[in-house]
């Protein structure tokens, strides 16, 4: 099995490593051709770790990684690289320093026998899309970081590889370059694609499932939306960009998870029905005003700028907290 | 490949080790001069024209330029199996290699006598089909090749090494397969140490003499390269040397040549 | 400086107040008689110990006392590079001591058949000589032309040494070399042949002037031309000069 | 570096070049097994061990083991000179290291007694504080330092190129002195090169022959080292060659076990 | 000049590089001993290669580099690193790889002769803020793309150097992560401190004042909050979250630029005074709901995923936009 061309391939994955370092991974994916999952987690999770074993570059203790059905690594053999037909932009670009931005992006095709002019052709248009056309003669060294991933992006996708595995593709660019390549990623691969990102916009806008690791085992995983609209544990709420509270805030939602927006909560001059106090740990710049940090339960409360300085609050202050009950979503504890 | 390696400042080299830097540059210049300070210029000329001379100096090129193909054809592939073995085998495989540099070269030659002579394994094997080796032009690119190819080998395999297998493991992901691979990604990565193990190689063969002594002798035309030829004259019955001298002069010269005329040759380099 | 002087055990009245120690350099094919000739040399003058000799091709070892080695006693191989120390000054009136002539070698079987010189001509023998340059090489040329033999050598050696391994190992079919040289060889065939006793090659030797023990070196140079010296290097296959 | 390195794969190497790849090794390896067949197994431990033996191999690895230190204090520095100078001049001082390789070892030992001897330049200035060089066992150190140099400055200044200054401007941006830089950022990740350098200028230094048979002469205990031992073994008027071979063979396992040793210390390797 | 322990040093950069690929920077920043200003623009803008020439690892063709007054880089001359005085952490965290995490991190101090026992305690007080401390004795290679981040990171804060040059320190990191740096090194950082980043809230958050780069130039600079409310250009603008506008939304800002946010735009049903037609020509997900995107004039609009739906909107879709005057803030038309 080689790369086919613009062939979407499943991919079905069951990884268990574990390292000396005390880390272990065990993750299992599955995706159907053409499909886009997103990966997300903390620093350290194991997501570039699932990556790397997808992709044959990590041998797996245990378990297996089939493309088409095919078995591609397990822990006794795995598949040699340009027989596996899975292509990995990894966190580090790795251009090769000896190509011009143009020549990386057609090693690809050339590799796949296609015309030297119609690669030429094909890597001069994936260049236009990132947005490096005009960068098609300089080498590696002469890019700037982002237009370095750019053109790594490129390359990854020209190859048009049965799957394609993509670290962070979007971490060192600006929101508006981002925002076109996440639209291209959408728009024009026809690879099946698991996309590492921090961004839970990524995952939105691109992917249409969603697994979260966190500590090397996947906490939650399925529909973007769905997984968002009712996070399984703190990381997936704060990725929502939501409050995740079990307990003390009010006794209303005993034995639930109370899940509602920083900005739904209210500050109260006096105590009522429902309201809790809690102490102000943390203030936080945001776009649109400010982010408090509170402690036991752990809040986050937006409020508007003018706010801040009306009520004098600063880190250890203590409020009194009410979030309005038609503005929570509230899901049975696990 | 990042911002900080466009700099144009030198290293951090501490300024008082220019002092054994440049001593340990004299050492190996200094004698040098003393030989040309030797040189009898008035009869230079005449010795390093002598059809004698070039047709050893033509000799030594055409040899050494063989030798260091015949030593790429072999060495590369030898170096590539090196790098990319487990660390132990490597060890082993490259303490082989090192072998005949350790040896001094009339025991190679003696090595090479016994192998490839009339009664060595191989050299009655070849005489079957009629063909003899020892005193050819062949026994001596044999001879050079053979002290010669370690240098090659060593000198990629560590480029190789340096190089890692990051960038062909990328290359293989895209599709690439082996050949394209070799010659795409692994072959230009690591060219600078090619270029060094080529300049290495050539550098040894065309200055090789006790092996091709022993194995090859020392006909003119035909096996007596400049080493050869050197010492040659240098046993010769004249009271002066000279000729040795002057040849030896001749050799240098057109060694640095091909040196700075290799080095120019480098090809982009890579970082 | 009187060491224990003793009673001289040899039969020469010993003038015993030599002492020190002596270095010897000497031609290559010199080893064997002169290992000899030091040990019955140390015998009569215990007070001298001869440092180990160097030996090396004359040429060699002409160069090195020109440019200073610290030796006393030169034997060389050729009067040519006797001639390069005289004339640098360092040793006056050498001494002719020993004489070498040459025979021809072949492997055990000889594989050509070589009887005589003009045998060598054959084109299909391979021949190997020392090179003109050197002294046995000179010496080849000059026998070859005496016998008005014309030899295409296949390989002009650096050595006797070069000569003769590739005629022991076969590669050659035969060659030209010092008697004294074939003497010690088991697997090679010696030849003597017609007009040998022509070509001679005469060995000067020399104390050097600047020697830091000439009377010892005086003493080991009249040794070695003494009756003693000549037989011991007549065992050796040496010719008287 | 990256998770892709930690990859147990080896390289992508065409399997079909393992055929020159052995065929290399073969051309290396071969001929000495012939001569290793040729090894008189009855009297190869008494010529082994005869004292002269003994002496010689001492003398050997003492010489050559002093020979390397000087090559380091001298030849690190001088790679890291070459390793920072700019294109050109990196380029002419990299080809006058390369000289004496190019040189038959005679020539460099001609060249060395021109400049020690009676008549040289340094000779004269030396002889006038009573210092006499030439024929001395530092003759020996000295030659084999003039032809192990240049490996030990080429194979270093390799890696210390490879290894680039991106390193070292950030250790000096973070406070590092020049001093501190080398011996904390510099030396520990060229180390791999400084390994390979030191191993094959040790294995060029007890190899030397050429060079010091005209600079050190062949005086048994203060000169002769193994080659020149094997040298007079192989010339000497004896019946069989066996002593030269049994001579080899001693060199050559010290040879490779001194390598395998070195191999082994090899400090935690930095890729 | 050398490394003074915690004291911050004034940084008075006037840079100007020219660059053979075409490519040139013109920029000016000064900054009192102690401040934090952030650097924003888009890829390729040069913000890295600024960053590189105040280090002095790029030279300069014009201009000069002053800490404390004193010149550190000319077009003739650049101070040799270690008198500079100036840490530059770049996009590459660049760990030394053959030293363990608290090596690294040890490394300034040791450098600064500090004892071993207080370097290794030093350095893992900052591994323990990072949040790698247990990972001290790892080598660089055993760590994840993040984590590497984390300790580069500590180990440029921990040299404390008069000047440190963050070049995009919290790219690769999760959200929760990021903010909890971000605090760090808003609030124990005692150097002077140049921040490259991609993300708004990494300015508001730690920065007191923003530069924005573009192209080459210096597009707009001033206190975080002033430029964002003021935007001078489209991309400022986009990096606020704000639609900035000339012309063509219904003449009522004829010669004036009008900022607003994209959540203020209404869909109507028909036309009425001060609204235009404007055509869909991109849909982005956001996490509250969709963004559209529309053409002459370049507007973005937010609204909620049921919106979307039931206005069968689309790419292609015409749409009737009106922004209530009051949520526009107007500025004049430079
Ligand atoms: N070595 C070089 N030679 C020529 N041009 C270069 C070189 N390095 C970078 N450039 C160009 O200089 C410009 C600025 O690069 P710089 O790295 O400063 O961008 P940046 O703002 O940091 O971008 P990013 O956000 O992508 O890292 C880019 O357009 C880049 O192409
Ligand atoms: N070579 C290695 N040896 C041992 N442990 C390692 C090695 N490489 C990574 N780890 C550990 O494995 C875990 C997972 O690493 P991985 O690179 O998959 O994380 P990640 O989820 O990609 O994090 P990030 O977002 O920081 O890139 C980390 O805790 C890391 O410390
Ligand atoms: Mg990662
Ligand atoms: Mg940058």
């Amino acid at each position: 099995m080689t790369l086919r061309e613009g062939a979407a391939s499943a991919l079905d994955a069951d990884v268990q490593i574990m390292r000396g370092s005390g880390f272990s991974l065990q993750a299992q994916v599955s995706l159907e051709p053409g499909e886009i999952v997103a990966v997300m987690g903390p620093s350290g999770a194991g997501k570039s770790t699932l990556l790397a074993a997808v992709a044959g570059l990590e041998p797996l203790s245990r378990g297996a990684v089939r493309i088409d059905g095919c078995e591609i690594s397990s822990p006794q053999r795995i598949a040699p690289a340009h027989r596996r037909g899975v292509v990995l932009l990894g966190q580090d670009p790795r251009l090769f320093p000896h190509l011009s931005a143009a020549a990386n992006v057609e090693f690809g095709m050339r590799a796949q026998r296609v015309s030297k002019a119609d690669a030429r052709a094909g890597a001069l248009s994936w260049l236009a899309k990132v947005g490096t056309v005009d960068l098609a003669d300089r080498a590696p060294a002469q890019l700037s970081g982002g237009q370095q991933q750019r053109v790594a992006l490129a390359r990854a996708l020209a190859a048009r590889p049965g799957v394609v595995l993509l670290d962070e593709p979007f971490t060192a660019l600006d929101p508006e370059t981002a925002a076109g390549l996440r639209e291209i990623v959408h728009a024009q691969v026809h690879s099946t694609a698991l996309i590492v990102t921090h961004d839970a916009v990524d995952a939105l806008a691109i992917a249409s499932r969603l697994v979260v690791i966190e500590d090397g085992e996947v906490s939650q995983a399925g529909l973007v939306r769905e997984v968002f609209a009712a996070p399984a544990t703190r990381f997936v709420a704060s990725l929502a960009g939501r409050n995740r509270v079990t307990e003390g805030i009010g006794g209303s939602y005993l034995g639930q998870v109370a899940i509602f927006k920083p900005a739904d909560v209210q500050i109260l001059a006096h105590q009522r029905g429902g309201s809790w106090r809690a102490r102000v740990t943390r203030l936080e710049q945001t776009l649109v005003g400010v982010r408090l940090h509170t402690e036991s339960p752990a809040v986050a409360v937006d409020i508007e700028l003018e706010d801040l300085a009306e009520r004098e609050i600063a880190v250890g202050t203590t409020l009194e907290l009410w979030v309005d009950p038609q503005r929570v979503r509230t899901l049975t504890n696990a | 490949m990042t911002i900080a390696s466009r700099s144009l400042k030198p290293g951090y080299v501490p300024q008082v080790l220019m002092i054994p830097a440049f001593l340990g540059l004299a050492l190996l210049v200094v004698p040098l001069s003393a030989l040309v300070a030797r040189v009898e210029w008035a009869t230079l000329w005449r010795d390093v024209t002598t059809p004698e001379a070039l047709s050893a100096l033509g000799l030594s090129l055409g040899t050494g330029a063989l030798a260091t193909l015949i030593c790429v054809v072999f060495g590369v592939p030898l170096a590539l199996l090196i790098a990319r073995s487990r660390p132990r085998t490597a060890a082993i495989l490259r303490a082989a290699v090192t072998v005949p540099l350790v040896l001094p070269p009339m025991v190679g030659g003696v090595a090479l006598l016994f192998l490839f002579g009339r009664n060595g394994w191989l050299g009655q094997l070849l005489a079957e089909f009629g063909v003899s080796i020892t005193f050819t032009t062949t026994a001596v690119v044999l001879a050079q090749t053979f002290v010669a190819l370690p240098f090659l080998v060593l000198a990629f395999e560590g480029a190789v090494r340096a190089t890692g297998t990051d960038y062909e493991q990328t290359a293989a992901a895209l599709g690439a397969g082996r050949w394209t691979i070799l010659a795409r990604v692994t072959l230009p990565l690591a060219a600078p140490g090619l270029v060094a193990g080529v300049v290495l190689c050539f550098a040894r063969a065309i200055g090789e003499f006790g092996a091709t002594a022993l194995f090859a002798g020392n006909a003119p035309g035909v096996t007596r390269t400049m080493p050869l030829a050197i010492y040659t004259a240098f046993n010769g019955a004249g009271v002066t040397q000279g000729t040795a001298v002057a040849l030896s002069l001749l050799l240098l010269v057109t060694a640095i040549a091909v040196l700075l005329l290799v080095r120019a040759w480098r090809p982009g380099s890579v970082r | 400086t009187s060491t224990e002087t003793g009673e001289a055990s040899g039969s020469f009245a010993s003038d015993d107040d030599l002492s020190g120690t002596l270095t010897i350099a000497a031609a290559a094919s010199l080893g064997a008689a002169f290992d000899q000739i030091t040990v019955d040399f140390e015998r009569q003058h215990p007070g001298v110990t001869i440092s180990p000799i160097t030996y090396d091709g004359s040429s060699t070892l002409a160069t090195q006392i020109v440019e200073g080695a610290p030796i006393d006693v030169f034997a060389s191989a050729d009067e040519a590079n006797m001639q390069k120390v005289v004339d640098a000054g360092l040793a006056s009136n050498p001494v002719d001591f020993a004489t070498n002539t040459l025979v021809i070698v072949t492997p055990e079987s000889n594989p050509a058949g070589i009887e005589t010189l003009a045998d060598l001509a054959e084109p299909a023998a391979a021949v190997v000589l020392c090179a003109a340059e050197v002294p046995c090489g000179a010496a080849a040329h000059t026998l070859l032309a005496n016998a008005g033999v014309e030899v295409t050598p296949v390989s002009s050696e650096q050595n006797v040494t070069a000569v003769l391994t590739k005629v022991e190992a076969g590669e050659a079919d035969a060659g030209l070399v010092y008697a004294t040289d074939a003497a010690g060889v088991a697997d090679v065939l010696t030849i003597v042949p017609e007009g040998a006793a022509d070509v001679v090659n005469t060995y000067p030797i020399a104390a050097l002037s600047d020697s830091s023990n000439s009377d010892a070196a005086d003493a080991f140079v009249a040794f070695v031309a003494s009756e003693e010296g000549q037989k011991l290097l007549a065992d050796a296959g040496f010719g008287s000069p």
